[in-house]
């Protein structure tokens, strides 16, 4: 149809439709927003029951039970973000709409994030108080997770894309996303036990921030190009 | 041979097999592409190789006079697709997916009414996707067609799961679409009515 | 008896029924509730060891006890749903879970209160009786978790009673298995058995917590079943006479 | 057709066929094996890396350490477990089959074992002597680990099969397992604590071999049931 | 009304919404019943609710003088389904997945090379599932149904995605089946060659 009806969406617009969406399709099952928040939750009372109840030894390794846990409960999510696309041909779409590809992942990146990481973060200082954690040190520890998490999603985006269609489930995907990762985990479980013996703790932060912007800016390019390859 | 859209020297593998070598094709304005060919003869994939899906060994798809490959994202505003499989989400219903399409790509969102009562799913509006039959999906997904001012329809075996009135209704629409102007690219096992606009390529 | 029960099980005698045992339980067990209340916080002699504190013991208790109670409902009522194909039951066990899950989490929540000035610690990971309690605190919301999942209603009771009768074989070996956890460990110090060794005074007011509790428990959950019975059997005949009668018409 | 050609296939045969297809399809995908193995390495070797290195604290919290990553290993490999069939069709074609669906659903949980459970148990002492355990002390775990992966696909293949079709990856399913596997790791990871320390163990081991019986005798039933249901 | 397979008073809903009621069917050995309808009539919905995958509101389906619903297994001896999807894997190819089939129910593996050569889908042997084309899948589908000895086959849109032979090949293997002493309960879009064997039932 030649006459053009109406002005064209522009970028802004496509990301919004992306993000309410993917937010609009977890709200139509609650279930999904609250199950990883539930996961994170289990696995960190999973430890302290694996390895025994001692106060000395829960203080000692609450950082690292609840970021290893952070960590999972964010893979375990992740496995799906492109999955129930590519099945169901919403990915063809995506990549064939007019919309540039890297904002659209962008904006899966973020719904997914708000979906899965932001609860986790909120829920955090509870476990935190489990742990027997101070208040200094919760609030360093949801500083972390806050940043941890936006990277979590960002490079997570980047695995799930690769591995899509490959019907492997997570642990091709944790393979791929675990290397990267780990500075993430290491700095967030470091600095919180740093926090904890109540060393200054502002370099690793600044480091989650810093890898938080650059899994921003480079992330979504990785995560288009991995889907046009993954949807062939 | 030249057109709007346009295939020089296009040859397709898939594995070590060759669907066809230096295929060529052409189509332009107000016109209908039907691809024909038996089970297996490469329809889908030609259909997924112009649309970009696919990468071609040779050759090249020209695109209002511009290689598809360098100016991707231009061809892409232009194209809508149909594929085997809806392309919508399971848990959303029909309103809120092709809402979601319209944040993505130029419309007429005006006739979103006209078009349901069209293809008789209107009442259905409740219904997450997830719960239509298999020919009410089918109607949803070509209720993107239309709603979109896009030149470009590619539809792979629109008429699956359609019954009769079904059928009907998408002939209308791809008439009604290249009448006004527009292209269409269909593969299909099923005898679209001829015009003097149809071309046909055969794929052996 | 059969009779009786088949026409018990019928949603509409069901509803009519229900109506009329739901002021009853409320009534008599407010009463015990009000009876312990006042026993229990003023009359009750403070303990000599724990003060006053020990007196949270009269909701501790009996939200203990009925998260334990609620889940037996759950899975009984799900496993004669699931055999003998019976929709009310099914509708008894949907009903039964947010409240057990609330029982659960009130024990949970005044054990952890009770245990900040007693043990000095909100949670103390080696103790049996808070462990099986939390992880039956994640069985009830596996349970809810998975009922959300599912749209269709006969869907989700059927696979929710599977998991109910599964989580009910477990319960006894995860009992059990926390208990052993435990008991390599460090010794029960806290929770000794057959706990009441306890003055008439103090004893009474907890039964009759316990006791009133249980009414109110029964009154909620027949009032959660009977909006559930309503909104599934909302295209029936009856319902539909029902609302008619009340907007005062006839069908 | 009215003459019967051949003898129908016996329950052995029609058990038989499901585990060879099933450890035939991780064949074709060789990674399938190994995703969960590098998973399990991977955890095992993340809680270090969080909590820090410590020679008492990992000789300390090693059987806890590798028995949760144990247990996320399996959970993580038993989303998949009926995913792909549900979503191709197989899955209406195994319970329309004249073979009792207790028998296919034991026979998948039996391939699941053999592909994620088996290499895994095999793959514990190298991770036992990283966190320095004895040689008694590998085997009691390899045997706890062997009695506890069997538990765990046979209880596994109940939630998968509840959570089939709900498209909600792992969470919901760790959520509906984990209370049920919490006998398996409490006793798995205290008896491995108990062998360090010299302790009795055989308490333990029989308790973990009576859970499996327990499982593989009702699980099935439970497991079909489920498949039932949410095959609608 | 009688017959080897026959429905009595069948009610089925979806969700609020009732399908049909009352609904009665019979078929004898040698028959072949046909589901007509319009999309969202029900027909699927019919099918998997015989083959006892859906549950009725009310009403029982007879096989053979026994209730199926409390002889399930019984039937399922006597049943193959071919349904929307393929039922087979993607990451094997097609011997294998025959080959597993055939543990599972009793046929007649002697067919084997025969069917595949009809089917023409004897040369793609070698690719695994997923490479194959819609087309191409679906007849590996169908050839489930030569190669068991189920005396009743209930087919969902067996056309779908065939070329013009392939459906023709199709008619043949019903008309074989029930020409053999076979029942064939079939939804379709499309028309079947009519046979005085042919019984209709129309969904609205
Ligand atoms: C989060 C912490 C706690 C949890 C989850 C918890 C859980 C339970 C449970 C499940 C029962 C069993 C009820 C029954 O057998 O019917 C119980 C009973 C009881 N609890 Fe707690 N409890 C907690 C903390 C405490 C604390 C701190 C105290 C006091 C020091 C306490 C004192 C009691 C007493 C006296 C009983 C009755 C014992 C008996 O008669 O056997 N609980 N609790
Ligand atoms: N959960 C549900 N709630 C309400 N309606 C539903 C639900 N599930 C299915 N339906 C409706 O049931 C009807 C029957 O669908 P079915 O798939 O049986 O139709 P069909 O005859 O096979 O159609 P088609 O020709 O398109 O394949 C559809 O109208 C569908 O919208
Ligand atoms: N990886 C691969 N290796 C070898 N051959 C392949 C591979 N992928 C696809 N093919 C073959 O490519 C051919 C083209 O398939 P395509 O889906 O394009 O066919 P089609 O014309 O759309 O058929 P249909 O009418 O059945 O939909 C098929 O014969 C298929 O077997
Ligand atoms: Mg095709
Ligand atoms: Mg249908």
């Amino acid at each position: 149809m030649n006459e053009r009806e109406s002005e064209p969406p522009g970028l802004s617009q496509g990301l919004s439709s992306i993000v309410r969406r993917d937010i609009l399709l977890a709200w139509k099952r609650p279930g999904d927003v609250l199950n990883p928040l539930f996961f994170f939750a289990m696995v960190s009372t999973l430890f302290p029951l694996a390895t025994g109840p001692s106060a000395a030894q829960l203080a000692f390794s609450g950082p690292g039970v609840v970021w290893v846990a952070a960590l999972l409960a964010m893979l375990l999510s992740l496995n799906s973000l492109f999955l129930s696309d590519f099945e169901d041909g919403s990915l063809d779409q995506l990549i064939l709409s007019p919309q540039p590809l890297p904002l659209l992942s962008l904006g899966k990146a973020i719904a997914h994030w708000l979906v899965n990481g932001l609860p986790l973060v909120l829920v955090s200082p509870l476990i935190g108080v489990s742990f027997q954690m101070s208040g200094q040190t919760i609030t360093v520890m949801l500083l972390t997770l806050f940043f941890g998490t936006i990277s979590l999603s960002l490079l997570g985006s980047i695995g799930a894309a690769l591995t899509v269609g490959l019907h492997r489930g997570t642990a091709l995907l944790s393979l791929l996303i675990l290397p990267l990762a780990m500075p993430v985990l290491i700095f967030g479980a470091r600095t919180v036990s740093l926090a904890a013996n109540d060393t200054a703790v502002s370099a690793g932060i600044y480091f989650l921030a810093a890898y938080c912007m650059l899994a921003l800016t480079l992330a979504p390019f990785a995560t288009a190009a991995a889907l046009r390859i993954s949807n062939e | 041979m030249t057109g709007l859209l346009s295939g020089h020297d296009l040859t397709l593998f898939r594995g070590d097999h060759c669907l066809f070598n230096s295929l060529e094709f052409a189509l332009d304005a107000g016109e209908l592409l039907v691809i024909e060919g038996t089970n297996g003869s490469g329809k889908t994939s030609l259909l997924r190789a112009i649309a970009g899906l696919l990468e071609f060994e040779t050759g090249s798809v020209i695109w209002a006079g511009k290689q598809v490959r360098d100016h991707y994202q231009a061809f892409r505003e232009d194209l809508v697709w149909l594929s085997h499989r809806v392309g919508f989400k399971a848990d959303l219903n029909l309103v809120e997916n092709l809402k979601f399409e319209a944040g993505l790509r130029r419309g007429n969102q005006a006739l979103f009414e006209s078009v349901c009562d069209r293809l008789n799913i209107a009442h259905l509006a409740d219904l997450p996707m997830r719960s239509l039959s298999a020919g009410q999906q089918r109607r949803v997904a070509l209720a993107r067609m239309p709603l979109t001012s896009a030149r470009l329809w590619m539809m792979d075996e629109p008429f699956t799961n359609l019954d009769t009135a079904g059928r009907q209704i998408v002939e209308e629409l791809i008439g009604e679409h290249i009448a006004d102007g527009g292209l269409c690219v269909v593969a299909s096992h099923q005898a679209l009515n001829s015009s003097e606009n149809m071309r046909r390529l055969l794929l052996s | 008896m059969w009779k009786f029960l088949h026409k018990l099980a019928s949603p509409p005698h069901f509803y009519d029924l229900s109506a009329k045992m739901i002021p009853w339980f409320a009534i008599i067990g407010g009463i015990f509730i009000m009876y312990g209340t006042i026993a229990g916080l003023f009359f009750a002699p403070p303990d000599y060891q724990q003060g006053d504190a020990f007196r949270i013991i009269y909701v501790h208790v009996p939200a203990a006890y009925l998260s334990m109670m609620a889940y037996m409902i759950m899975a009984i009522s799900a496993g004669i749903g699931l055999i003998w194909r019976i929709k009310l039951s099914h509708a008894v066990a949907a009903a039964a879970a947010p409240l057990g899950a609330w029982f659960t989490f009130l024990a949970l929540a005044t054990g952890m209160i009770w245990g900040r000035p007693m043990w000095g610690t909100w949670w103390e990971w080696g103790d049996p009786r808070m462990m099986s309690e939390l992880i039956m605190l994640f069985l009830y919301f596996g349970y809810m978790a998975l009922r959300a999942a599912i749209d269709d209603t006969v869907k989700a009771d059927k696979a929710s009673a599977v998991l109910a009768i599964v989580g009910a074989v477990n319960i006894p070996i995860i009992h059990f298995s926390v208990e052993w956890w435990n008991s390599l460990h460090q010794g029960s110090t806290l929770l000794r058995d057959g706990g009441p060794a306890m003055p008439a005074e103090m004893l009474y007011p907890l039964l009759a917590m316990i006791f009133g509790f249980t009414l109110i428990f029964g009154a909620l959950l027949l009032g959660r079943v009977r909006t559930e019975v309503l909104f599934r059997e909302r295209r029936s005949r009856w319902v539909r006479n029902l609302v008619c009668a009340q907007e005062g018409r006839n069908e």
